[in-house]
């Protein structure tokens, strides 16, 4: 028999009463890359927070280094070769990328941390994991994308034996993601034992070797990967046929111009000029940080910009505040859920009417009533399930994303500006949503929809918008858009068409 | 600014800490503790109108005013930048009796006259110290207490702020008296800071559980307007109650008709330090403790001081009129 | 079951009752009606002082400027006083626009200067300490309104009317927390700045309307301590900045925001002024004393406050 | 070539404190003009006498800020620190009794801290509890002001000299520069900001915070024993204003209320600013009306300088 790194056995555990495992048994091998798959909710992050140490079981044991525990702590875990790569990032918004890479490993000399030996290695981490600039950067100036690669070259600063990753490619680009596969099987070589959770399904055909399929808390399949069709893999996760990823793609674009902007500037965004018309759906595209952010932000008033000429929704200018935004009919998803989009101590039902709790009123009050059957609507239309005054962490990271969206859609916004909408949703939903926009297009909504999913851009876009440096490099209309040329545009390697 | 080398020693000049070196009109820094109190607005009123009489007169040629807004530590900083300035006389109400010493002696080897005056410091290494002693002020309120009650009954003691010396002083001299009249008992101790309010709040909740209370014992102005307040409302009859020239306490005292007796710590202590600092600097010998004697308020003479109450505010101390004769005349006595 | 006893407000309000019983039996004085009901008047100042607070500290801030605008208060009252206003409502309007006031310039230097609610508070404290030197001792007018007079002393059907107005405000305050937009956008803004601006919440204006509150709040504190005291002067204010922030903390609100409620803030009122008037009946040193009070604010605490674990 | 890491992340943590800096130097440069003696021996020392048990306090508060935590006994501590030192020193000697200090803020601030991040407590009411606790040790040891300190250390700490307080000084903000250079210190600002971050890299979080505590109460009857030697003896109610003062210093230092964000020059520039505007308003010859309304005007305008500056420079 093959050697174990690290395994479950028979692990349980409830939320305040509520089960999440039951009786989950798991094995990870090193030379192995192994999936671990599940709807939203399935009690993922759950499993690999016991495995890591940062929870206990309330029953089952974990075997380490051939050492049987019935939890650990993250210290032992650390002395276990085991590191994670956490899907709400555990990283330290003040402190440096550097200091975040060595956070709680440092190497020290006379008591103090080695600066000079963090910065050589975490330099090389940096350079492995595709993350260039300045290491002295505090965490909070990131952008998300660049935030997931820090927690990469963190979770890889600690030279693991066994390495865990709880959707590190959520929010990045194809270009990102594929240097990182390469990482992956490099490290498989060398013998570290991987454990991987993504929604993105073809990432796992690509790198897997072994699945581990959750549902409900229940492990409903443990096999290996090899022969499984994309079909099949979605029926054990689902428990029943998939269909299409993909709606149709059908244009409800009109004349109609909502958008009109030229020689926008705002943060990284230098001299941007974009047009969006009612009932398209403009897709925005490139590496990480390269400024889509800022854009998207400048066109919903939450950063100061200015504009050489501007018309949104008939009215010329700008918007200058959110306020004034949320006025005109434009709404705004954002990338980070967890610290721009909810508020995780309150509940489900409380996120929900955060834009407007001036919707479920009377008499100046707010009506519970009116408000519970506001919510219970969201929540049947999004498929979060269970009891809406919960509060929103203890909601699994893709039903998080699920809220952060759905409390716009009473608002009936004319525009949406999403920012990633699909991060860390399962397949299924995803779908939902994917039918979601084509419907709000097809209402005379427009849409700009920043990705990191390039299917996505590909497959719903009637236009896709490339951005490199803060510049728009390129506009590639429906018909031309390929996963290839999304990437050459963004790393500039083809002459690719000026924005208009 | 030149550096005070250790000049020689005037041949008039008596005072501590007085040179001889520094001529009219002369500068004068009031290290005030805390500005906001009535009582220290209208000290600060006395100096003021001291100041311009003596600017009148060509003794004076400005007046610098500091507040330390209730720190010691400020005031020391202060004191420092008025030694700095190199006034030529300081002011001080201490915010804290030991604290100040080591600034004060530096201004004093500087040539500065110093006077402290209503919170005293320890240290003697001054130009003068006007007293009114915070003790006998306890001894006397006590011993007024202890004859009215006819040496037998229960009472309540107020006290200000703990820690403090002039309110751990008046209290050691009342314990002092009552030590002596076994037939007194202490019902119960408070400290409050001296206001109104707070006491209010004390002796109220005192009353409950105190059935039987034949006097109180108060060692400051607002307090027994606040335990006056408490008995009232609480439709209990006021008993024989020490206290000061705190306004609302006198009118109380008028209004409830108890037999009362206030002592006065009078506002125009700070103008007569100011009038002090100048007869030394001026070569006049200044003994280094000047004793005022304590003014008291009797049910006698209750009324005068009730006569001029619209003069002062609200919240204010209505003071006995003074003069630079007054001052002379204290500064004149052994 | 369990959910009632996770409730923070429930807790102390448990708390405050068996310190009553076990005092009342302690010392009969202790647990009369008319003595419970002093404190429950005591408390009343404390309690609106802390309805503001709680709305501030809800919505992420803190008003360390409570003192003084109560002090403002009850100093400005006899300075706008005018024969012509028998009823002294005008005088009362006068002071709640006064205190109003300035909390909206609180709100202004946060939300727009985004001065740290700590530094503008504080500096608006020592602001109106200066304001407080011009105006005290300047008028010899003493407590002449009905109002605030009636406010203070007056008992109908043997209720304190200064018990009745704090209940009516509490009845206020908890539906404007807990029932209006308004109140919602107070723990959103609290719970979390960012999330709430990008979800289109109006930080500024929200900003604005708590500090409005807690300065409305403390105007209203100011004119019953005017009221039972019988007169006002500067440092009247000066007991209500700690206690409001502990009668806060004691019931159970986030001093980090977003989480709480007034209804938590009601019994912390009480239960500080029974605690202070435990101690003061008590024979002890002073020192003795403070360390009598800080073990048990620690003791009751440990029964009421505990946070949540991590793991 | 670049500047290494460590003095990159330094270089970065200053931009946000620059406007502060700029107000702190301007007064600084008004006071030497109002007076020039600030630049003798003797008035160094004076100078650095005032600001130093504020620095201290201030270092203190911040210790605890950064972890996300706050101290209302600061005062207290202060107090407690003087009555120790002033009490001891006749009967122990200077050494023992400095130690005694030492010890005493040791204990109470790992005790604090102790009942904080293991009982899960909040900090503010915790240490509210603790000032009246402290407080009345203070009272209960020395009731009125009194004892002594031996004179000579009242002369090296507080006399003309200020090299003995600057050294003190400079060897504290190294030993800080130092401390936050090692693992635990960095804990501190991990387990200010993000405490589950922190657990999951392996951080103690607990102890982290006690420690934070830990130092915070040393700091604080370091300070006080500092006044004491100032004044050559001791006062159970000296150190009461040093509370509001050192949250304020630290907050105008750009410590964040939430934890994990600030530095401690920061805290020191704010507590600088604090002494020298006292002494700058002296000297202009304001009345205290005008100092109250002048010192709410310069805390607020410190404070909001970056934004409005930020504004001018936005696009
Ligand atoms: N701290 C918590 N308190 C209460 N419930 C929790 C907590 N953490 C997770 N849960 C619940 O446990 C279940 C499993 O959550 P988990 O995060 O493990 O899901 P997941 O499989 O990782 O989902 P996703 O793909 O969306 O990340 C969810 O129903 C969630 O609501
Ligand atoms: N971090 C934050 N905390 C609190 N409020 C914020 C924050 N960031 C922005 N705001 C609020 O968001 C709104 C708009 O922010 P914006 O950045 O446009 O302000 P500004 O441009 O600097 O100020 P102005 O609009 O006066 O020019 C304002 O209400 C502002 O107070
Ligand atoms: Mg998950
Ligand atoms: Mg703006």
């Amino acid at each position: 028999m093959t050697s174990v790194s690290l395994a479950a056995r028979d692990v349980s555990k409830a939320f305040f009463g509520n089960p999440v495992l039951r009786g989950v048994s798991i094995e990870l091998r090193p030379g192995r890359v192994h999936a671990l798959m599940g709807e939203n909710g399935a009690g993922k992050s759950t499993l690999i927070n016991i495995l890591s140490g940062s929870l206990s079981p309330d029953s089952g044991s974990l075997d380490v280094g051939g050492r049987t525990a019935s939890s650990l702590s993250p210290a032992e875990a650390r002395q276990a070769g085991i590191a994670v790569v956490h899907q709400e990032l555990s990283l330290v918004a003040h402190l440096s990328i550097a200091e975040n890479i060595g956070l709680g490993a440092y190497a020290s000399r006379g008591g103090r941390i080695d600066y000079s030996a963090l910065a050589v290695r975490a330099a090389e981490l940096c350079a492995l994991v595709g993350l260039s600039g300045d290491l002295s950067r505090p965490i909070r100036d990131l952008p998300l994308g660049e935030r997931q690669l820090v927690e990469i070259a963190k979770a890889l600063y600690r030279n693991p034996k066994v390495l865990i990753l709880d959707e590190p490619t959520s929010s990045l680009s194809a270009r990102e993601t594929e240097r990182l596969m390469a990482l992956l099987r490099r490290l498989k070589a060398n013998g570290v034992a991987l454990l991987y959770i993504s929604h993105r399904l073809g990432e796992v055909m690509d790198l897997c070797d072994h699945v581990t399929v959750l549902k409900d808390g229940v492990c409903t399949a443990d096999q290996p990967m090899a022969g499984m069709t994309p079909d099949e893999f979605v029926r054990l996760m689902v428990g029943r046929d998939a269909g299409d990823l993909f709606p149709a793609f059908e244009s409800a674009a009109r004349a109609e111009t909502v958008i009109d902007v030229a020689g926008l500037s705002a943060g990284m965004v230098q001299d941007a000029a974009l047009t969006l018309r009612r009932g398209e759906i403009l897709g925005l595209g490139g590496l990480v940080g390269q400024g889509q952010e800022d854009l998207l932000l400048a066109l919903y008033g939450a950063m100061p910009a200015r504009a050489r000429t501007a018309t949104m929704l008939g009215a010329a200018g700008l918007v200058h505040s959110v306020t004034a935004a949320n006025r005109r009919g434009i709404a705004y998803v954002p990338a980070d859920r967890k610290r721009e989009g909810l508020l995780l101590t309150h509940s489900i039902r409380f996120n929900m009417l955060l834009p407007d709790f001036g919707r479920a009123v009377s008499l100046a009050l707010r009506r519970t009533s009116t408000e519970r059957k506001l919510t219970d609507g969201l929540a049947r239309l999004l498929t979060v399930k269970g009891d809406l005054s919960r509060p929103v962490q203890a909601l699994s990271g893709g039903n998080q994303q699920k809220v952060a969206l759905a409390k716009w859609m009473p608002q009936n916004p004319k525009i949406l500006l999403l920012n990633d909408p699909t991060r860390g949703v399962d397949v299924q939903t995803k779908r939902e949503i994917y039918l979601m926009l084509r419907r709000f297009a097809q209402e005379g909504q427009a849409i700009i929809l920043l990705s990191s999913d390039t299917p996505e851009l590909v497959h719903l876009c009637d236009r896709v918008l490339v951005m490199r440096e803060g510049n728009l490099v390129a506009e590639l209309p429906h018909g031309q858009v390929t996963e290839e040329s999304i990437v050459a545009a963004a790393m500039g390697v083809s002459p690719a068409r000026e924005a208009a | 600014v030149t550096a005070m080398m250790a000049a020689p020693v005037a041949a008039q000049a008596q005072s501590h800490c007085v040179t001889g070196t520094r001529k009219p009109p002369f500068s004068i820094g009031w290290a005030n503790i805390y500005s906001v109190p009535t009582w220290m607005k209208q000290t600060t009123d006395t100096i003021n109108s001291e100041a311009a009489e003596l600017k009148k007169q060509g003794l004076v040629s400005k007046l610098m005013i500091t507040d330390a807004q209730g720190s010691a530590n400020t005031q020391i900083q202060q004191i420092q930048s008025m030694i700095d300035a190199n006034m030529d006389a300081i002011l001080v109400d201490a915010g804290s009796a030991t604290a100040l010493d080591r600034v004060i002696s530096a201004a004093c080897a500087k040539g500065i006259a110093v006077i402290s005056f209503d919170s005293l410091v320890d240290s003697d290494d001054l130009t003068a110290k006007i007293i009114i002693d915070s003790k006998e002020w306890g001894r006397d309120a006590a011993t007024w207490m202890a004859k009215t009650l006819d040496g037998k009954g229960n009472i309540l003691v107020l006290n200000g702020p703990a820690g403090v010396s002039v309110s751990e002083d008046r209290r050691a001299g009342a314990m002092e008296v009552l030590k002596q009249y076994p037939g007194i008992k202490i019902l119960a101790e408070t400290n409050t800071p001296y206001n109104s309010a707070p006491a209010q709040e004390a002796v109220t909740n005192l009353l409950f559980s105190q059935p039987k209370i034949d006097g109180v014992l108060s060692l400051g102005g607002a307090l027994s307007a606040g335990a006056l307040l408490a008995f009232e409302r609480q439709g209990r009859a006021p008993v024989p109650m020490t206290g000061e020239n705190y306004r609302q306490f006198l009118e109380l005292w008028k209004k409830t008709g108890i037999k009362g007796w206030a002592a006065m710590q009078p506002n125009w202590l700070g103008a007569m330090a100011a009038y002090v600092a100048v007869q030394a600097l001026d070569g006049k010998p200044v003994p280094v403790h000047v004793n005022v004697p304590l003014p008291v308020i009797t049910d006698a003479t209750l009324p005068s001081y009730l006569a001029r109450a619209k003069d002062f505010p609200t919240d204010g101390y209505i003071y006995s009129p003074y003069s630079q004769a007054l001052f002379a005349s204290y500064l004149a006595q052994k | 079951m369990k959910a009632l006893l996770r409730s923070r407000p429930l807790l102390t309000t448990l708390v405050v009752l068996v310190v009553w019983i076990v005092a009342g039996f302690a010392s009969p004085g202790f647990g009369s009606w008319p003595h419970l009901r002093y404190m429950l008047e005591l408390a009343s100042v404390i309690g609106l002082v802390g309805a503001g607070q709680t709305v501030v500290v809800i919505a992420g801030g803190i008003d360390l400027s409570v003192a003084a605008i109560v002090t403002l208060s009850t100093i400005a009252l006899p300075l706008l006083s005018w024969s012509f206003d028998t009823t002294g409502a005008i005088a009362v309007l006068g002071v709640l626009a006064l205190s109003t006031l300035v909390g909206l310039v609180n709100g202004i230097g946060i939300a727009w200067l985004r001065v740290h609610p700590m530094i503008m508070t504080l500096a608006m404290a020592t602001f109106l300490q200066g304001l407080l030197i011009l105006m005290a001792g300047g008028s010899a007018v003493t407590l002449d309104n009905p109002i605030v007079a009636w406010l203070g002393s007056a008992r109908p059907f043997g209720f304190s009317a200064c018990i009745m107005l704090w209940i009516v405000m509490s009845g206020l305050v908890l539906v404007l927390l807990h029932a209006t937009p308004l109140g919602a956008r107070f723990f959103a803004l609290g719970a979390n700045p960012l999330a709430a601006r990008l979800s289109g919440v109006n930080i500024r204006a929200t900003t604005l309307c708590a500090y409005g509150i807690s300065g409305l709040m403390c105007g209203l504190a100011g004119l019953l301590a005017l009221g039972m005291n019988g007169q006002g002067y500067v440092g009247i204010g000066d007991p209500y900045l700690l206690a409001s922030i502990a009668a806060v903390v004691l019931g159970g609100t986030s001093i980090l925001g977003g989480r709480g409620t007034y209804g938590g803030t009601l019994p912390g009122a009480v239960l500080l002024v029974t605690i202070t008037a435990l101690i003061t009946v008590v024979n002890a040193s002073p020192g003795l004393r403070d360390v009598l009070f800080g073990t048990l604010v620690l003791g009751l605490l440990l029964l009421s406050g505990r946070e949540a674990k991590r793991r | 070539m670049m500047p290494s890491l460590y003095w990159q992340i330094q270089w970065r943590r200053n931009r946000r404190l620059t406007p502060l800096y700029g107000v702190v130097l301007l007064l600084l440069v008004v006071y030497g003009w109002l007076f020039p003696g600030l630049f003798s021996r003797a008035g160094l020392a004076h100078f650095t006498q005032s600001w130093f048990p504020l620095a201290l306090v201030a270092m203190a508060q911040a210790i605890l800020m950064l972890t996300g935590g706050i101290s209302l006994a600061v005062g207290s501590l202060v107090s407690l620190g003087a009555v120790v030192a002033a009490t001891t020193m006749g009967a122990t000697g200077s050494l023992v009794s400095m130690l005694l200090v030492l010890a005493a803020g040791l204990a109470t601030g790992a005790a604090s801290g102790a009942i904080v991040a293991l009982l899960r407590l909040p900090a503010i009411i915790v240490t509210l509890a603790g000032s009246f606790i402290i407080g009345g040790l203070a009272l209960i040891i020395l009731p009125r002001p009194g004892g002594m300190i031996l004179p000579w250390l009242s002369a090296v700490l507080a006399g003309n000299n200020p090299t003995v307080l600057l050294g003190l000084l400079i060897l504290l903000v190294l030993g800080w520069k130092f401390y936050l250079a090692t693992p635990g210190g960095i804990a501190l600002y991990a387990a200010g900001e993000n405490p589950v971050a922190a657990y999951r890299s392996g951080i103690a979080v607990e102890a982290t915070v006690i420690a934070a505590f830990a130092i915070s109460g040393m700091l604080c009857t370091l300070a006080g024993l500092f006044v004491a030697a100032q004044t050559g003896s001791g006062d159970p109610v000296i150190g009461t204003t040093f509370t509001l003062n050192s949250i304020a210093a630290v907050v105008l230092g750009g410590v964040g209320f939430l934890g994990g964000e600030g530095t401690m020059r920061g805290a020191l520039a704010g507590s600088l600013l604090l002494t020298v505007m006292i002494n700058v308003m002296f000297f202009l010859g304001m009345p205290p009306v005008a100092q109250y309304i002048a010192q709410g005007i310069i805390i607020v305008v410190a404070v909001a300088l970056p934004h409005l500056l930020g504004r001018r420079l936005a696009p």
